[in-house]
């Protein structure tokens, strides 16, 4: 029997489980034992756990991140709960120059276990400070692990793995996938780092897409099946450290790379993996390449510029095409009905 | 004793902001609004007692919770009602939303969804007044939960540093979302807090109008003469509606309606609606009204921002 | 005549005659009015303008960041300087969620002109927290403008345009560019943003360098002549907005393309402009493309291990020796005298 | 009374602390020690005090001024000096520096280079020391300096909240780099600050080693007992030599040495030494010297780190 979940669900499991299973495994955050417990996904915790080990805080992100930093050092595992991303702007000191650095530069002495789970906001007026995809600043220092879990299994493996992790992993998560719903199994398991996963096979073109972009680019692939190209679909899930050969392996067969970024592409995560497939294939084998993301902008929350700020299933269709017959060819696809609410649901 | 004129003008802006509010409330759940609103209902007394004591050339800076002081401020109500509405005639041509309302004209800075980042902007700009030899001043308008946030601590320091012409208001409705202010400070001593920087700090405990305008009067016209820098007024208030949305939310159990009655029973509307006569308070209800009716029918029939518009302002060329 | 001034001496004529010029522009930031006067760039500013334009501040990154703000909105041209870029995480939130977003999301009412100078430090154990070169955080930003010159004349003439400009600038600094010597006009110039400079033509390679790593590429090029490869090394001055029409033209005619970032190359600098290039010459012009930057890892303030986290003119050098002949050479050339020492001196 | 014993303890940690910076500062022009120095000659004291009222599994954070606390709470001065010069044996291999000592097993958890970064990471561990259930107390060391930023306000909030096992240990002396505290604060009013947030706080006037001792003991003890939350001791002090490095600074006219006198006067190595028996004195600064001397000699022989070190320890795995 599959046992479906929501992606809220599996977050709330994962963290259960964890808990359960090592004492030294704490979560704190603004509202964390609130009525909404985050979406959820902290649900019933504070009550299981007790308020020690489960705590709402004050509004004080940078100090809330030292602590938690501070806690490592002492040998738990703090799990840090943000709502939105845009928040960590206020903890970078600690989040760079310090969790990022505590191993190296202390010579291995020490090490920080500890999970800062982030949200992605998008729609309704989000706009400019609730919407930011900011995981390539944490790509970019060395010292973090970076993951943005796609679906309900990943989102529980991720967890459990970015728990157990003796580094400091971001955890980056979207308001829209926790409305995802697909296959958990209920035993503990960890989805590793350094590991993308090839969603859908295809020999014309390699969509790698990021966090809630995966979800458009799966939909993408449908409205290109119909104009018979066939595009091979990889999440790359953790971000840091990157799976790059996979990603590799799929542009040595089809010649045509798209990254779609849910952020901004210039320095961003697309950049990144259109490099670092270029300078594995070139004198090998001749690739064209494409990046979409959010538009060079802030984000706008009304609706009409907004639907243009981010990439969707049709534009990235529309991307393809033109990657892959050559020119601007101005294909857009019509709207399919069904594919509004698709939902990738496994098995794995 | 205040005279019946400025009874009115109190009573017009804050029964103007209350049947905004409730308006916005009302037409949420078309979906025509796709903001997040965070309903001021309850605590317009702060925004109109201390902005009915300013000048239009002092400016406010305030957060996400911006609708009563925008208006209060002479904020314009069909910009800001296009904007809630993503128009390209709000405020911020459908680019802010509801979060980031402003009207410079008007002195109304700009607002932000990230708890406490324009308090330290309001210092800045008090710091340019006072190097422009301007005799404005600013207000800082911000809630309890940003009283948590070091920024804070920061900007006062400096504002004291500086003996800026600024005026902290803090809107305590002792919840940041739902969480009191006493799971977040181990005392509830924010005027104890601020006065330690140097800075002198009142509490006004009750929501009352006529006492916040009294105050902030007094402090206004010592820092235009030049006499003293910053001022904190904690001014107790409470939301009825819920953290964001238009809705009550007493069922969710963090807060009890018993805690709101004493607030609810001491509505500054309904006491300004008493202090003036039924003909004056009818007058102004029918103009309100209209204005209002006038203001919703623009924003929705006014066109959404065109294509274009998503890369201009992003920088200046 | 030539007039030579230092680096140190171009930012404080800069800084003087903008304020003699605009009554509107105020210095600030810790330490300006200290007696070493941020290695003497703000020397005898507070004497001359007295300490309401030129005022040291409290150790409070953020807050005096969201002050310089509110004093642009007032009208101000603030210019706030920070001696380590590492710092700047402490003000992340201002830059990227308010100073960045201003204008955009009060659709067009206000614009924030302020420059922020920060320094990028290297060597003698600056170590894990005081080198840290983080232009690509804002490079990736949408409403940020970053510029990082590299030598006298250049400081001069960005500073100048960076006060004038009406959006937020970061200006970044190096050390050891300080110590730069160089031609500088008396007059008031800007250098607007928007053109990369070719400093060196070469058939064989385009050589970009940022910042402290531009001087590393145009010694890189002396070791390179010797053995008759030609280096065109290019000076992007402005990060953001980027020229990379300019990289592009010479990338056309070289066909090999070399970026050397003083900063991470994972989402930094390097990446953003590879992808660019290649996204502008594929299907017009074959070409192979190279990254150096800082080591993955923390910065480590042993000369022994620092040596080797920053890319140098030889290790430059025989990399390049590679993307012209191919493969692994092992090449690496002796180290040469005169080159330690090379300064760029214009003129322009 | 203290006993002649304890006297002596507080001497030899006195004096080490003062004789290895000497040595430091004797060695640096030879540029073998390519690290930014920030000596705390003058300021020994504090560290010698507090660190004397506390158990090895007690723990300390500090900052970039870190020599003495370091060697204070037991740390390993070949280790120190080894780091110092940048050699693979050094505390932390090298990769550290002079601005981030660490010595984990003698409870130096780390410092850091930006200032006051380290004192919510204290607050954090002492949050997990009464999680489990621990009678080990944390101290966070840090400067006048770091009392400007947001991030100690947070972090004294907190920790008062949920009343940790912490001691707040500001070593005050006036000066952050060149500038005042006065410069930086309308009011030199650390305590009142401190106390405002519910943290009881005392200021200690006159770096009198005796007296920073007794009082941090008796705190110690409390927090042991799990009586009381944390405690805050704004620790006057003076450094003596320039902010960084090994010269002294007077003529750039900052601070005159007028102003050191009484500090300098004040000596606490000098007062120690008075305390207790010539040939006790004799005793441990031979042996002092001589572990100065073997410490010195070690780091100039050891290797520099591995080329492959320069990849290892950026994440575990
Ligand atoms: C820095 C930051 N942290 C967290 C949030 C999420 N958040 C939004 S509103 C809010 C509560 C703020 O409470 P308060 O300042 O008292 O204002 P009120 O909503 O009561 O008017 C929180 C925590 C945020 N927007 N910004
Ligand atoms: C966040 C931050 N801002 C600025 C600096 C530059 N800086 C280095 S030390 C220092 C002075 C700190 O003074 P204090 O905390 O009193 O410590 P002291 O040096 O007096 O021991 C400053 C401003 C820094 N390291 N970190
Ligand atoms: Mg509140
Ligand atoms: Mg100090």
């Amino acid at each position: 029997m599959e046992r479906i979940l929501s992606y809220v669900d599996a977050i709330r499991e994962a963290t259960d489980q964890q808990m359960a299973e090592d004492p030294s495994v704490v979560v704190f955050g603004l509202d964390v034992d609130d009525p909404k417990a985050i979406q959820g996904t902290t649900r019933g915790l504070a009550e299981k756990y007790g308020p020690e080990r489960v705590f709402g805080t004050p509004l004080s992100e940078e100090a809330m991140t030292g602590a938690a930093i501070g806690m490592a050092l002492a040998g738990l595992r703090p799990i840090h709960i943000h709502i939105r991303m845009d928040f960590l702007m206020l903890a970078m000191n600690q989040l760079v120059n310090v969790a990022a650095k505590s191993r190296y530069m202390y010579g291995g002495q020490v090490h920080v276990p500890m999970v800062v789970r982030c949200m992605i906001g998008k729609s309704w007026g989000q706009g400019a400070q609730h919407s930011q995809g900011l995981h390539s600043f944490f790509m970019h220092v060395p010292g973090l692990k970076v993951v943005a879990p796609t679906n309900p299994y990943d989102a529980k493996g991720c967890l459990i793995q970015a728990i157990r992790d003796n580094d400091p992993v971001i955890y980056v998560e979207h308001r829209i996938l926790h409305f995802q719903k697909g296959i958990v199994p209920e035993e503990r398991y960890g989805i590793p780092p350094g590991r993308a996963r090839v969603l859908e096979e295809g020999r014309d073109v390699t969509l790698v897409g990021i966090s809630h972009m995966l979800t458009e680019c799966l939909r993408a692939r449908c409205y290109l099946e119909t104009i018979n190209v066939h595009a091979e679909v990889i999440d790359p899930i953790w971000l840091s450290p990157l799976d790059i050969e996979t990603i590799v392996k799929s542009v040595k067969k089809t010649g045509r790379l798209c990254v779609v970024d849910n952020g901004w592409t210039t320095c961003g995560a697309s950049a990144e993996i259109v490099t670092r497939v270029i300078e594995r294939l070139q004198g090998e084998r001749e690739v064209v390449v494409h990046r979409m993301g959010y538009a060079p902008a802030t984000c706008p929350p009304t609706p009409s510029l907004e639907d243009l700020y981010y990439p969707n299933a049709r534009t990235i269709a529309s991307a393809v095409y033109d990657l892959v017959k050559g020119g601007r060819n101005h294909w857009l696809p019509e709207e399919r009905e069904g594919l509004q609410e698709m939902e990738f649901r496994g098995p794995f | 004793m205040m005279s019946k004129a400025i009874y009115e003008r109190f009573y017009r802006s804050l029964y103007r902001i209350r049947r905004v509010e409730e308006e916005i409330a009302r037409i949420y759940p078309s979906d025509k609004i796709k903001s997040p609103v965070h309903l001021s209902i309850g605590q317009e007394a702060v925004s109109v007692g201390v902005c009915e004591a300013l000048r239009p050339d002092d400016v406010v800076f305030g957060t996400y919770r911006s609708h009563a002081y925008y208006l209060a401020k002479g904020g314009d109500l069909k910009k800001m009602l296009a904007e809630l509405y993503g128009k390209a005639t709000g405020c911020a041509k459908g680019k802010g939303g509801s979060m980031h309302l402003i009207d410079a004209a008007h002195g109304v800075m700009g607002a932000s969804a990230v708890v406490g980042t324009t308090i330290p902007n309001a210092v800045g700009y008090a710091y340019a007044l006072r190097l422009q030899r301007k005799d404005s001043v600013v207000v800082s308008f911000f809630g309890d939960g940003a009283t948590d946030e070091g920024v804070f601590y920061e900007s006062l320091n400096f504002a004291a540093l500086k003996q800026l012409p600024i005026i902290f208001i803090c809107e305590n409705n002792f919840y940041a979302i739902h969480t009191h202010l006493l799971s977040r400070h181990k005392d509830a001593n924010l005027c104890g807090r601020v006065r330690a920087y140097g800075i002198p700090a009142e509490q006004i405990d009750n929501n009352d109008i006529l006492k916040i305008n009294e105050r902030v009067k007094g402090v206004v016209d010592l820092l235009r003469a030049k006499q003293g820098g910053p001022f904190f007024f904690e001014c107790l208030t409470y939301r009825w509606k819920e953290h964001v949305g238009p809705n009550d939310d007493f069922h969710l159990g963090y807060r009890s309606y018993e805690e709101a009655r004493t607030w609810v029973e001491g509505d500054q509307v309904r006491r300004l609606a008493a202090l003036i006569a039924p003909q004056s308070r009818e007058r102004i209800e029918t103009q309100v009204e209209e204005e209002i009716r006038a203001a919703i029918v623009c924003a929705e029939d006014e066109p959404f921002p065109e294509a274009q518009e998503l890369l201009t302002d992003v920088t200046g060329d």
